[in-house]
């Protein structure tokens, strides 16, 4: 094919930049309509989908929260019964932590990596595409089961012997274990995906430590993903096999046991509540230096905190279980550690804290949701080291002052700087500014209604408050502080409705924001806004952290792509050498056929044991016409 | 922004075998995801074992013959797998398409012994927390097989198709092999756990 | 672009109008019973059997309530709660009879019907049943009746309760045990239907 | 700044004016132990939020030229080491408290008095274990317990996770099913601590408080005396009427009247309730209304519960509420 001369395809080396721009464009764009929609591969709009989607989640369990705090406000109050709200606190838990937090965060990935690393889509599109489109079902699934009024009310946790067959009738726990397989099948894909295109699909040039501080959490957030789903999918899957036929993993009385559930469950869950967390450091780091005016202080301590926390996250899954009668000397061995983890967050926050002092910030609203999370965080993270405390932790374990604290690290430590990413790369999404002024009130009314909503929380702990309670007896001192936590629980939710009107209006009517509104550094401000479908006319050359900035604002680049077929660089793993010319796959229908095959699979499932055997039918023909080739250009070389 | 050609690029393959291909990553990234799940099980298996008073409970150790046989036939079955991805890496297509087929036979007969398997346990999975763990360890090691059989069998298909002769091709017949390797790897430790670990 | 743009608005509107036919149905669905109100409980004691006292009609409220206690999961399994609470296995087993007679065996001698259930237990039958008409509520005799029907189901449902955190081996009620433990052993002289033996 | 002011303050205030199922308002060895922990950690890391806030806004304010040159790297440099040497210190140092404080909550001594505690949906059973002379008896949601004497409390669960937890005393200790865990308790001064389930155990979770009366040793020995003994026989003659609405209707098919024929072990015992501060695990006051209003309607009051609603008549329901009022 290459020898041969006259029939020569057209390389993108010898063409002036508008035709390589059209006849790119052919190749990459997504056709409109319903094909378009239910085909598309391009990784940005996947991501944008998986953002809407994650913020829709996001609002209804917000409403969910709204409904716990009205019933909390009076004590004995007859607004919402035992049996709904056990349902609404079950379904705010399970919903922001598995339809809203990781996979808002895998979204983040979904659309920055490809263009923080120089490359024009993610590796495996199609499997990219199979992800949102399980993911979406997963969280019909949950929301159709609570408005069927038949939602899971055992809590986001699930403890084995309430969710267990005997204290769990119905499908409640079932549909709440299937949700978990939905949502984790979607994890590990999109998980497999970055880390493959940050190891392979680098732009050339763009050794390890050259690798942008965002692309280094997503990579780290993502082997914690492949590392501790396993664990909840074993879990949640062998909870159905003993509800559905009767395995006796959890029955004390036949050699199970009902501490292997939490001790599964928090394998996974703590490095959970980290692969929530460390995409965010890696936001603040890519925030903070362009308002600041000079480059990240700490590079490598920072990479290095990101990784120590990724591996320390795995070892201290335990002091979640500090009160359930453990030998002591194993719950010291997990107090260390769990205090340990507060070394890597610690260097985090003083290579920020450097940063900001060496440099002269802008207030925008990216760098005051920074600040705010700073602030937040350490007094998040503080009480995180008082409750991996044994003794501590036996006061507080269950009560309301870990509600305080997991709001303060998740919202605070994760929730903010999201808020401030999406002010930051609005722009770059959907082509326009959302307005300065919206956000200093956006940020204001968050930061306070948070604070005066979770602060109040630690004390109503401390005063004995237990979690998960659906009301309170009048004769205890809880009254007072619980009416005033559901009332700046308003202030917050007022907070975030500013902020997602800002959102939609800035969506038509924001300024148009060029290639690069803040002067950064990163290759995504070397595309316009939004980028095209095939991200860079030709693919960059990193030779340094800081590509936007070196070589006085001229971008070098690697040419000899062809231009008729989807074609992208394959590099070296450590050097980021070029290896070889990848093609990147078409649009194609088969993942989402295959995505509602996995479903019925799955949902079946939850009703015969059968399903697994009749149902994989369907899912093996899709994935085996998703495989075969179709005689496209991008199937030959 | 302004754009400088420094690198020329119209000389790489279009595709690249082994470390230099993204499939080959990606089936190392499931590979990661299955090893931790096993991994996991085998730990769970060990966790109840360390619960039970005695192990296995109410069931004597499961009959050897057939795990043993099985395990024969496993590893015996690396040294076609290995040939056939020699002969990927040297894109010889008759070879690729006969050793294919040897896989797949390959592929069938661990099946056979795993069926006796079963029945060698002596015990059933909703009898107590030791059948529940060795029912889920086969189970997942059969669908294991299972899956890898029918990617054989597919790829089989392929490369009789005329889409065979193709250096992405024979870059999946690898990565198959590879994966297939893996299935051989994770049972070792799982039939020593189903076996041996009773007996010790 | 404009076709793209109507598709989303018409994806979306399908979503949404789904999530408010859901809700509509949640709403329509009876939320689980804690509380029989007492009017209702009087009106389930209203059954009339035939004079042999094998069967008869449930009362009318039953009907109006849409026969709960054979067909909601909680019913079931408070009614499996109350089966181990009032001592029914000392004579019943878990199901496969003892002295008293199985429940898995497909033979009823004062047939299959929920009323004729709730009648021996409320009732009592010779040869050994004991009333429970002061031992326990109405409702909850109800609630016992339906759960000892799902013992002897011959087909999995996903209502009936599961197995239970104890000894028991007999296959749980949602996995058809009846099919399951189904031998049809020696032909033994049944009597024919009716209160003798 | 205003925040730290407002954790110190709020720490000490509490303290006072909380209700007697505090985690700061402590009377029992272990707890007395814990709110030291738990002072020092909080006034501890207010510190430390103190610093590093003081040191955000002073850098933020500071409104200097950017700096990037070698002398600016090798401050921030040295900054940041000695930061993370100082976290890893103060880390060590928690530490260390944590693990001294877990030192001091010792087990039982060998005199305790031992009492097995059974959770179950929605209410607590305590069994008062046979000793020398002392008959064996059980109770519901109401621990009597020795000032200055070690209780070893054997905790088990009946059916789902539950957790005991009496702030004032102790901390928390989960009772799981199939395993038996061992918890010490002991109270300095006489008092009524108000404790509750800490672990989610479904529908009425809410709804399952436990009263710790602590009281003089001859106080205990006396409570401990009626308890043993059976019911006592109903004075006047509504309460004799109830006692036969009682033994007639369902109620004793589930709960246990020592003296009379009511024997079902499903429900609470009942030989003492009316001595009893609470009735409903923590619901209701023990009065003759409550008790009524109870037996009339417990679904309406604790929504879920286990307790049937067993229609009685007017009359009946006066005098089976008589009766138990009359149960001391």
């Amino acid at each position: 094919m290459m020898g041969k001369e006259s029939s020569r395809p057209l390389l993108d080396t010898d063409l002036d930049d508008v035709v390589l721009e059209a006849r790119l464009a052919k190749t990459w764009e997504t056709p409109t309509g319903f094909w378009g929609i239910f085909a598309t591969v391009d990784h940005k709009i996947i991501a944008r989908r998986y953002l809407a989607t994650a913020f829709v989640f996001l609002f209804l369990g917000g409403l969910l929260a709204l409904a716990m705090r009205l019933q909390l406000s009076r004590p004995e109050a007859r607004f919402i019964g035992p049996d709904r709200y056990n349902q609404i606190f079950t379904m705010h838990g399970t919903n922001m932590m598995f339809l809203f937090a990781v996979p808002v965060m895998e979204a983040v990935a979904i659309y920055l990596v490809p263009l923080m690393v120089g490359t024009r889509n993610i590796a495996f599109p199609r499997l990219n595409a199979y992800s949102y489109w399980v993911f979406l079902f997963g969280g019909i699934l949950l929301w159709l089961s609570f408005a069927l009024d038949t939602a899971p009310d055992v809590g986001w946790f699930a403890y084995v012997p309430l969710a267990g067959p005997q204290y769990s009738p119905g499908k409640r726990a079932d549909l709440w274990a299937q949700m978990i397989t939905f949502t984790e099948v979607a994890a590990l894909a999109v998980a497999v995906e970055i880390v493959v295109t940050v190891f392979k699909q680098r732009a050339p040039g763009m050794s390890l430590d050259r690798i942008p501080v965002l692309v280094w959490a997503m990579l780290v957030m993502s082997f914690l993903v492949i590392l501790a789903m396993p664990a909840i999918m074993f879990a949640s899957s062998t909870l159905i096999l003993d509800r559905l036929v009767g395995t006796q993993f959890y029955n004390p009385a036949k050699g199970g046991d009902a501490l292997l559930w939490q001790h599964l469950f928090w394998f996974f869950g703590h490095p959970e509540v980290y692969i929530i967390f460390i995409p965010a450091v890696g936001m603040v780091s890519t925030i903070l230096p362009t308002f600041v005016g000079r480059p990240l202080f700490g590079y490598l301590a920072l990479v290095s905190a990101l990784v120590a926390t990724g591996i320390l996250s795995f070892g201290l899954w335990v002091h979640h279980m500090f009160v359930v009668g453990l030998p002591r000397v194993g719950e010291s061995f997990f107090t260390a550690s769990s205090m340990a983890i507060a070394l890597p967050a610690g260097v985090q926050i003083f290579c920020w804290l450097a940063t900001l002092w060496a440099g002269r910030p802008v207030f925008k609203t990216p760098v005051l949701f920074v600040l705010g999370f700073i602030v937040t965080f350490v007094m998040g993270g503080l009480t995180g080291v008082m409750v991996a405390s044994v003794p501590f932790d036996t006061q507080v374990h269950d009560t309301y002052f870990v509600v305080a604290h997991f709001h303060y690290v998740l919202v605070g430590g994760a929730v903010f700087p999201l808020l401030g990413a999406v002010y930051y790369w609005y722009p770059k999404i959907c082509g326009r500014m959302m307005s300065e002024r919206l956000g200093r009130w956006v940020f204001g009314l968050i930061f306070v209604g948070f604070h005066l909503t979770f602060f109040p929380m630690h004390i109503l702990g401390l005063a004995g408050m237990p979690r998960r309670v659906y009301t309170y007896q009048p004769e205890l001192p809880w009254a007072g502080l619980n009416l005033f936590v559901s009332l700046s629980s308003l202030i917050l939710a007022t907070g975030f409705l500013l902020f997602l009107i800002d959102a939609l209006r800035s969506w038509r009517h924001g300024r148009p924001a060029g290639s690069n509104p803040w002067g950064a550094s990163t290759l995504e401000w070397a595309t316009t806004s939004p980028p095209p479908a095939y991200n860079f006319r030709r693919i960059p050359v990193v030779s340094s952290l800081t590509p936007l900035l070196d070589n006085d604002g001229e971008l070098t680049v690697a040419a000899g792509l062809r231009t008729d077929r989807r074609e992208l660089l394959i590099t070296s793993v450590v050097e980021a050498l070029p290896q070889s010319r990848e093609s990147s796959p078409r649009n194609s229908i088969w993942p989402f056929l295959a995505s509602i095959a996995t479903s019925i699979l799955f949902v079946w499932s939850i009703f015969s044991p059968w399903a697994v055997v009749w149902g994989a039918i369907p899912v093996a023909l899709a994935l085996i016409a998703w495989f075969w080739p179709k005689g496209s250009p991008e199937d030959e070389s | 922004m302004k754009e400088r050609i420094v690198l020329e690029t119209s000389r790489l393959p279009l595709h690249a075998m082994g470390m230099a291909s993204p499939t080959w990553w990606g089936t190392c990234a499931f590979m990661l995801i299955e090893g931790s799940g096993f991994a996991l099980a085998i730990a769970v298996y060990l966790y109840l074992m360390s619960l039970a008073p005695h192990w296995p409970i109410g069931a004597p150790p499961p009959d050897l013959w057939a795990g043993t046989w099985l395990t024969v036939v496993l590893v015996i079955s690396v040294i076609p797998n290995v040939l056939v991805s020699r002969w990927a890496e040297s894109r010889r297509l008759r070879r690729v398409q006969i050793g294919l087929l040897v896989m797949i036979v390959f592929g069938i007969a661990p099946l056979v012994f795993r069926a006796f398997e079963f029945m060698a346990l002596h015990i059933n999975w909703d009898k107590n927390a030791y059948g529940s763990i060795v029912w889920v360890l086969l189970g997942l090691h059969t669908t294991h097989i299972l899956t890898d059989l029918v990617d054989t069998i597919v790829l089989t298909c392929l490369m009789f198709s005329r889409h065979g002769d193709n250096t992405r091709r024979y870059g999946d017949v690898q990565d198959n092999s590879l994966y297939w390797n893996f299935v051989v790897l994770t049972w070792l430790p799982i039939y020593a756990c189903i076996y041996w670990v009773p007996r010790l | 672009m404009t076709s793209a743009k109507s598709v989303k608005l018409a994806v979306g509107l399908a979503g949404i109008c789904l999530f408010f036919i859901a809700v509509f149905i949640g709403w329509a669905r009876q939320p689980r019973q804690f509380r029989v109100d007492p009017p209702i409980a009087a009106a389930l004691e209203q059954f009339r059997l035939m004079p042999n006292a094998i069967s008869g009609t449930p009362a009318e409220v039953y009907f109006a309530m849409g026969k709960p206690y054979e067909s909601t999961a909680f019913d079931l399994s408070q009614g499996k709660r109350l089966y181990a609470w009032f001592g029914c296995s000392q004579c019943h087993g878990d199901g496969t009879g003892k002295t008293g007679p199985s429940f898995l065996d497909g033979w009823w001698l004062y047939g299959p019907s929920m009323v004729s259930i709730v009648a021996s237990i409320r009732d009592g039958r010779p040869h050994g049943m004991p009333a429970f008409k002061d031992e326990m509520t109405i409702d909850e005799i109800w609630q016992l009746a339906g759960y000892v029907k799902s013992v002897g189901a011959y087909s999995t449902s996903s209502k009936a309760p599961s197995r239970n955190d104890d000894k028991t081996d007999r296959p749980a009620e949602n996995r058809a045990p009846a099919a399951i433990l189904f031998n049809e052993g020696p032909v033994l002289p049944r009597p024919d239907q009716g209160p003798s033996r | 700044m205003i925040k730290a002011l407002i954790i110190a303050v709020l720490v000490v205030s509490v303290a006072g004016c909380s209700g007697n199922q505090s985690a700061l308002d402590v009377h029992g060895q272990s707890a007395v132990a814990l709110k030291q922990l738990i002072v020092i950690m909080v006034i501890a890391c207010a510190i430390i939020w103190l610093l590093v806030s003081g040191f955000l806004v002073w850098a933020v304010a500071r409104r200097r030229e950017v700096r990037d040159d070698e002398v600016t790297k090798r401050k921030m440099t040295v900054g940041v080491q000695s930061a993370a040497i100082a976290t890893v210190i103060i880390v060590a140092g928690l530490t260390m408290i944590s693990f001294y404080t877990t030192r001091l909550l010792n087990s039982a001594a060998d005199d305790a008095v031992v009492v097995t505690v059974k959770g179950q949906q929605w209410w607590w059973q305590f069994v008062y274990k046979q000793d020398q002379n002392q008959a064996l008896f059980q109770t519901a949601n109401e621990l009597h317990i020795p000032v200055g004497r070690d209780v070893r409390l054997e905790l088990e669960s009946i059916d789902v996770i539950h957790s005991f937890w009496v702030p004032s005393l102790a901390g928390k200790l989960d009772l799981i099913p199939g395993r038996k865990n061992i918890l010490t308790m002991r109270a300095d001064r006489p008092g009524i601590y108000r404790g509750q389930c800490a672990e989610f155990c479904g529908l009425q979770h809410s709804h399952m408080a436990l009263m710790v009366i602590a009281e003089e040793k001859a106080d205990y020995e006396r409570w401990r005396m009626s308890q043993a003994a059976p019911a006592r026989e109903p004075t006047s003659d509504e309460a004799l009427a109830g006692k036969d609405v009682f033994t007639a209707r369902q109620c004793a098919a589930c709960h246990t009247i020592r003296g009379t024929p009511a024997v079902g072990t499903s429900g609470p015992d009942l030989t003492h309730v009316g001595a009893r501060q609470m009735i409903g695990a923590g619901l209701l006051e023990t009065t003759r209304g409550s008790l009524a209003a109870w037996i009339a309607d417990p679904q309406t009051l604790k929504p879920g519960n286990n307790m049937p609603l067993v229609p009685l008549t007017s009359d009946e329901l006066r005098q089976v509420s008589a009766y138990l009022e009359g149960l001391k």
